[in-house]
């Protein structure tokens, strides 16, 4: 087990939700995705943990755990307010933010 | 006797009333008047006993104000010139307060008047009490205020609006000049005490720095009138007439001359010089100017100049004594002259022309022959106070300054021309309008005090009668001018210019006038000369030019720029620089959220580039 | 008996605030209710603020010059350094009594005057009000930065919602301004902070004594101090950086620009003197020229400008303006005598500019102009009104007997010992606000009765100053003249703090040789 | 999941690489981080995601290709990964392996607190050094516990 191998899987995790991010246009994938990122980040943080041999990264992960929980339980909230206005989820039909 | 208290009682019995006045007695005016003269009596009655009893210079000082270097304080200075002007100013205050009951009866405002008059004793003695530089600034300016207050009277007339702000301004601008010279005074002689002044200059080795003396007699000027501060007072006759008589008599100009006598240890030789130029030109120039005005208190007003300039010619001339002795006796004919005129002017309801007068001596013969008496005494007929006072100082001149002399003289013969016109075309002949037809002799308030001032004009000229602290003012220097005299053996010259300037004044404006003119003869004969004199040297042109072209442009073309360029360039200009950024910003938001994945994208390529160390 | 006195501090800054944010909730219809307690968190600081300014000894037998220390950790302390520290001293003490009088004065204005949501109105006024009170009385820096920012922000609110003409743009200007300023100001005031490691604390008393003692001779501190030097005068309006304060004024709703000009203006200048000057005197003397010659262009430039002015707000506003030119350079002179004639023209600026905004609006309310040249003969109807309008004029362009006369005053003399020569066109001020101070008078008051007024008042009759505004006209005249009679009361509670601050490097000043 | 275009197997897609990433922790000794994952992640967060695709019943979209922009960007990503492989073997001595600590030493808190699989380890940390951020998250999730409330509600009056 190195770091390397870890690093190297937190890359490819996180390369596969910055894609799934720029690909999907399904809200709900896309939040997957940036879950998916977050995991990816988590698992370098711990990795790095082990390998300075300390706590903090792994901590910090506790907290990135938590906000994500936060983070997914609004985003879903929003969305699913989005969905009752607008009976879409498609990325590209919802721009109203520029104005 | 605790000489403290007393000078204390002299200088906040009249505040007190003013206060009382403004606080419960804004619409009780006749109840304001009784408190308002109250307290100008017992000032007066204390001032009285202060110069007979009071035989020693005398001095206290509270401290003030203490900031670091910073030392102010408030105190008394009282010597013979002191004495002698609280004389003056409380006494002839308390006359004028008296005749104010009489002339102002029938004013809705005189609750205001008389906190006015009150404010104005107070300041006044302000002044003459002060022991140091700045707390004569302090009154100085009070005086200021308080005159502008009561050149306000009647406000809702256009000239009392004008003339208030333009004595003000005028007196601000010597203000200002004697601000500084205060300045430089603290940190020059590192004191402004005028006792410590005084005794500092006695030392040998003291030198007097000019600047410093040029730049205090700025207050002077302003405050007297000076050239070429003089047009507000002319201006200043829009307020009541006894307000002009304290203006004029007794108090505000006399100020100036009181303050040139106060700091004359620091006037150094060229500043004299200065002062006997600026004196001696207004004798002339001010007498030349009162022949154009046909209001009979603008011509009293410029023969006040007038003899402001005898006044300031003795201080120039190294006789500050011998200018507070003109003051006093000026104080007491001029009042009375002013009064008089008062009592006409409300005899003949407001008229103020003297061409639509005439005949008054029949109808109020009293009020005429007590004017007749001020007219004498102000030209200087033998005898009368104006007669001592004013030819000593003509004396000075002639030995210390021809020119000077052929100028007072002039002024002298000036004075009785334009005197004489007055009181022959006003006094004399028949009545010329209605109002002056229906005139009646006033009532017992103005009379009383006229006849008092009259008294006074007559003999206030006599030192030997003067409480014998105040005398020490005078006789020191009368005698030595009357050695010069004697020495240079030019009595008999005098005793022949004691009589020629007023006898032949008198003469030729009866010759050339006649008895109760309709017309003014010089407007007739010579217009041009009339029109030339009328315009008084162009002063207040070149004034208003100055206001409306010079100032105002100035003042509007750095508004313009402030408007444009502080509040519309540089703010809007950066406002919308803030405004661009936020548009370019903003098309950065297009809503579309694969665009912020770019960004996202671009911003992980610049920080991988920046770890790697590429930058 | 420091925990005594303090704990009043804690009462003047916390009652407005309590009942401010009591008033917040209120219904809009009980107005009698909100009045009273309104009532009471104006009135509380403003007898708290008196009774200091009576109580105060000049100096202790410790020469300790703060007095009514206290603090409370707020859990910073040992992280930042921060506590909720309060103290006065005779610095502080005058803008602390002036926030009370001002602000007791504003809000019996505001209270007197209704407003419409009057609740709200007299909320953030409170909230101002205590803002102000905890900025003059805090020894923290920190919270003397938090006071003022606390009462700024109604400032922009009140603007926006009851302000008049223009109040948009002018709260926009105004805004921008300030904050930058503020912003400017607090980095230097980290700046400060981070230059004293070794305490690591934003006790005041605690830097000074730090820096004293180190001096301070650094770029760093040079570029210090000019951030607050800028920072401040931005919040000051220093020219050219004066447009905001004007039209923001013009705009204001009168208590709000009443509490504005009067007493949160003198924010900046109270920092100068308090904070920046005092700790980094030789950096400050780097800076002064520069100061001199901004100080300068507010006397001369904003005073020929406010000549130019044909509307009696913007008028007001601008000789507000104008006036924070002898406050600056009474600053320069980094001398006792100077920064005491600072200190009085503040406290006495602040009160006169309070009753120069509310007598305007007083002005406006019988007219309905503010054009100087549309009105005319006003003293006839309402002639108690022209009376106090003179005598703000009057304290306004230093007349003596009010505290102005002291400040300027005290200030040339100060000046006059190192800078003589700007002493002259500083002084023209003295005529330059005669004239335009006049001319309003005349013009308003003096004269016949314009016509515009006589077609005004045919509809609406005029009626002369009511009590619900003659009161708090009377409070500040009163309060300016206990000053402008005898300032030596307030004199030597100065001169006691100042001479701890200022004395050493004046140490080359002359002896003043005082002959009596 | 990133491939498929039904949200219902994208999520267990999704569960899948969630445990395995548990399983990862779990391979690098935080035990702890890796029941959190597995509780949190796939327990939680997961059954929400279903359950909301549930409820909004999307249904499969039509396939639209992806914009030029888009692949550029996506190929730009790809080649950055490939990029840090690069370098991550380019310096093969900086891998050294990590050794394992005794799970049961406790650390000091003055000095960096050392990797412990322990549990106890992690309550040191939130209490003592991130006892702020342990705070701040409490409200964090209490913020956005009002803030459904708030979004749900609201949109609830409007549509009535």
């Amino acid at each position: 087990m190195t770091l390397h191998s870890v690093i190297l899987v937190a890359g490819i995790l996180f390369i596969t939700g910055f894609l799934g991010v720029l690909l999907r246009r399904n809200t709900l994938i896309v939040l997957m995705s940036v879950e998916l990122m977050l995991n990816a980040v988590n698992l370098a943080f711990v990795g790095f943990s082990r390998y300075n041999n300390t706590m903090d990264g792994a901590v910090f992960v506790f907290f990135i755990i938590t906000v994500a929980a936060a983070e997914v339980a609004v985003g879903l909230a929003i969305l699913v307010a989005l969905f009752r206005r607008r009976q879409t989820v498609m990325l590209d039909t919802i721009n109203q933010l520029k104005d | 006797m605790d000489w403290t208290k007393v000078f204390l009682s002299i200088l906040l019995l009249p505040l007190v009333a003013a206060l009382v006045n403004m606080l419960f007695l804004r619409r009780n005016g006749t109840t304001a008047a009784l408190v308002s003269i109250t307290a100008a009596f017992f000032s007066m009655v204390l001032a009285m006993i202060a110069l007979f009893k009071c035989t020693e210079r005398y001095s206290v000082s509270f401290p003030w104000l203490s900031l670091g270097d910073f030392q102010a304080s408030m105190g008394i200075y009282y010597n013979p010139m002191t004495a002698t002007m609280l004389f003056v100013v409380t006494f002839v205050g308390f006359l004028i307060h008296v005749f104010s009951v009489g002339y102002m009866s029938d004013d809705p405002a005189k609750g205001r008047f008389f906190t006015g008059l009150s404010i104005f004793m107070f300041s006044m003695l302000g002044i003459v009490l002060a022991d140091n530089l700045i707390m004569m600034f302090v009154f100085w300016e009070l005086v200021g205020f308080s005159s502008y207050m009561l050149i306000a009277h009647y406000w809702n007339t256009e000239e009392a609006r004008s003339a208030c702000k333009k004595a003000f301004i005028m007196n601000r601008i010597g203000d200002f000049g004697m601000l500084l010279g205060i300045a430089w005074t603290y940190w020059h002689y590192k004191t402004v005490n005028l006792q410590a002044l005084e005794v500092f200059s006695s030392q040998p080795g003291f030198v007097i720095h000019g600047g410093i003396a040029l730049l205090l007699i700025c207050g002077f000027i302003g405050k007297s009138a000076q050239f070429p501060l003089h047009t507000w007072l002319p201006d200043a006759m829009a307020g009541p007439t006894p307000v002009s008589a304290l203006i004029h008599a007794a108090t505000m100009v006399a100020a100036g001359i009181y303050f040139l006598c106060r700091i004359f240890c620091i006037l150094d030789a060229q500043t004299l010089e200065v002062i006997v130029w600026l004196g001696s030109g207004m004798v002339v120039y001010a007498g030349i100017c009162a022949f154009a005005q046909t209001d009979i208190k603008k011509i009293l007003a410029y023969s006040t100049l007038s003899q402001l300039g005898y006044m300031a010619a003795a201080v120039g001339l190294g006789f500050p004594g011998l200018a507070l002795f003109h003051t006093t006796t000026h104080a007491f004919f001029k009042a009375l002259l002013f009064l008089g005129s008062g009592s006409v002017i409300h005899a003949c309801h407001h008229e103020q022309d003297i061409f639509k007068m005439g005949g008054l001596f029949k109808k109020m013969p009293l009020t005429t022959a007590l004017f007749a008496i001020g007219t004498i005494a102000l030209c200087g007929v033998m005898f009368t106070s104006g007669y001592f006072s004013k030819d000593a100082i003509i004396e000075v001149a002639y030995f210390k300054n021809t020119p000077v002399f052929i100028l007072l003289i002039l002024g002298a013969f000036l004075t009785a021309g334009y005197m004489g016109r007055l009181f022959y075309v006003a006094f004399l002949g028949s009545p010329k309008s209605q109002n002056s037809e229906h005139a009646h002799e006033s009532g017992f308030f103005m009379l009383v005090s006229l006849v008092v001032l009259a008294g006074m004009s007559l003999i206030g000229g006599y030192t030997q009668g003067w409480a014998p602290f105040a005398r020490q003012l005078v006789s020191g220097e009368l005698d030595t001018v009357h050695h010069q005299i004697v020495s240079l053996q030019a009595e008999g010259l005098f005793s022949v210019l004691g009589i020629l300037p007023w006898a032949i004044g008198f003469a030729i404006a009866l010759l050339f006038y006649g008895i109760g003119a309709k017309k003014d003869a010089l407007q007739n004969h010579l217009p041009s000369v009339y029109s030339f004199v009328n315009q008084k040297l162009w002063f207040d042109e070149i004034y208003g030019f100055y206001v409306r072209n010079v100032q105002q442009r100035f003042a509007d073309i750095l508004n313009f720029c402030d408007v444009v360029l502080v509040g519309g360039l540089l703010v809007r200009g950066t406002a919308g620089l803030v405004g661009v950024v936020g548009m370019m910003a903003r098309s950065l938001h297009v809503g579309n959220i694969h665009i912020y994945v770019y960004w996202f994208l671009a911003g992980l390529i610049i920080y991988w580039s920046f770890a790697m160390g590429y930058f | 008996m420091d925990a005594y006195y303090s704990s009043f501090i804690y009462l003047a800054v916390f009652v407005p605030l309590i009942t401010g944010l009591m008033l917040l909730p209120m219904n809009t219809s009980a107005v009698n209710t909100t009045r009273s307690i309104a009532l009471v968190g104006f009135v509380v600081p403003c007898i708290v603020s008196i009774w200091f300014a009576f109580g105060f000894y000049t100096s202790s037998a410790s020469g300790e010059v703060y007095q009514a220390l206290s603090s409370v950790d707020l859990g910073l302390e040992g992280l930042l350094g921060i506590s909720l520290r309060f103290g006065l001293n005779g610095v502080s003490m005058p803008m602390f009594l002036l926030a009370g009088i001002v602000g007791l004065a504003s809000g019996l204005y505001a209270i007197a005057t209704a407003a419409h949501r009057l609740n709200l109105y007299l909320a953030l006024l409170l909230i101002m009000l205590s803002g102000l009170m905890g900025t003059f009385a805090s020894t923290d820096i920190f919270f003397f930065y938090f006071f003022h920012e606390l009462a700024l922000i109604p400032t922009f609110i009140m603007i926006g919602i009851w302000g008049g003409q223009g109040r948009r743009t002018a709260a926009m200007e105004m805004a921008v301004y300030l904050t930058l300023g503020a912003m400017i100001s607090l980095v230097g005031l980290i700046m400060l902070y981070a230059q004293a490691p070794a305490i690591k604390t934003f006790n005041l008393i605690e830097l000074k004594k730090y820096f004293q003692a180190t001096g301070g001779a650094t770029v760093l501190a040079d570029n210090t101090f000019a951030m607050l030097l800028f920072g401040f005068g931005i919040l000051v309006s220093l020219w050219p950086f004066h447009s905001w304060a004007p039209r923001g004024y013009a705009a204001a709703p009168s208590s709000a620009a009443m509490l504005h000009a009067g007493v949160l203006k003198k924010f900046g200048l109270y920092g100068l003197i308090q904070i920046a000057a005092p700790l980094l005197p030789i950096a400050g003397s780097q800076w002064i020229e520069v100061l001199i010659w901004l100080a300068l262009g507010n006397i001369v430039v904003i005073g020929f400008i406010t000549m130019a002015q044909r509307d009696l707000k913007l008028m007001v506003g601008y000789s507000s303006v104008m006036h924070m030119g002898y406050i600056f350079l009474g600053i320069a002179t980094l001398s006792v005598a100077g920064m005491g004639g600072a200190i009085l023209l503040m406290f006495a600026h602040g009160l006169s500019a309070a009753l120069m905004f509310m007598l305007s609006t007083s002005v406006y309310r019988r007219t309905h102009s503010y054009d100087l040249n549309e009105m005319g003969g006003l003293g006839q109807q309402a002639p108690l009104l022209a009376g106090f309008f003179i005598a703000a004029t009057m304290a306004n362009i230093g007349l003596p007997g009010f505290a102005n006369f002291w400040g300027e005053f005290t200030i040339f003399i100060a000046l006059w010992n190192q800078y003589p020569w700007v002493v002259v066109p500083a002084a023209t001020g003295v005529i330059i606000s005669a004239v335009y101070g006049l001319r309003a008078v005349a013009n308003i008051f003096f004269g016949e009765v314009s016509q515009s007024l006589k077609d005004y008042s045919k509809e609406h009759p005029i009626t002369d100053i009511r009590l619900g505004e003659r009161v708090p006209a009377i409070i500040l005249l009163v309060a300016l003249l206990a000053v402008g009679l005898y300032p030596k009361w307030m004199g030597d509670k100065l001169e006691s703090a100042l001479l701890k601050d200022y004395a050493k490097p004046q140490a080359v000043a002359p002896a003043n040789v005082h002959v009596n | 999941m990133v491939v498929g275009r039904n949200p219902v197997n994208g999520a267990m897609f999704m569960i899948l690489s969630l445990v395995g990433v548990a399983g990862l922790f779990v391979l690098l000794n935080a035990f702890f981080l890796a029941v959190l994952q597995i509780l949190v992640y796939a327990g939680a967060v997961m059954v929400l995601f279903l359950f909301i695709v549930m409820l909004l019943d999307v249904d499969v979209v039509s396939k639209r290709s992806p914009g030029n922009l888009t692949i550029a960007a996506g190929t730009v990503s790809v080649f950055l990964l490939g990029l840090g492989f690069v370098a991550l073997l380019d310096r093969p001595q900086m891998l050294p392996e990590p050794t394992l600590l005794a799970p049961e030493r406790l650390p000091s808190l003055e000095t960096p607190m050392a990797f412990v699989t322990g549990i106890q380890a992690y309550g040191y940390s939130l209490f003592t050094k991130y006892m702020l951020p342990f705070q701040m998250t409490g409200l964090l999730l209490l913020v956005a516990m009002i803030g459904i409330i708030v979004l749900s509600k609201r949109f609830e009056n409007k549509s009535v």
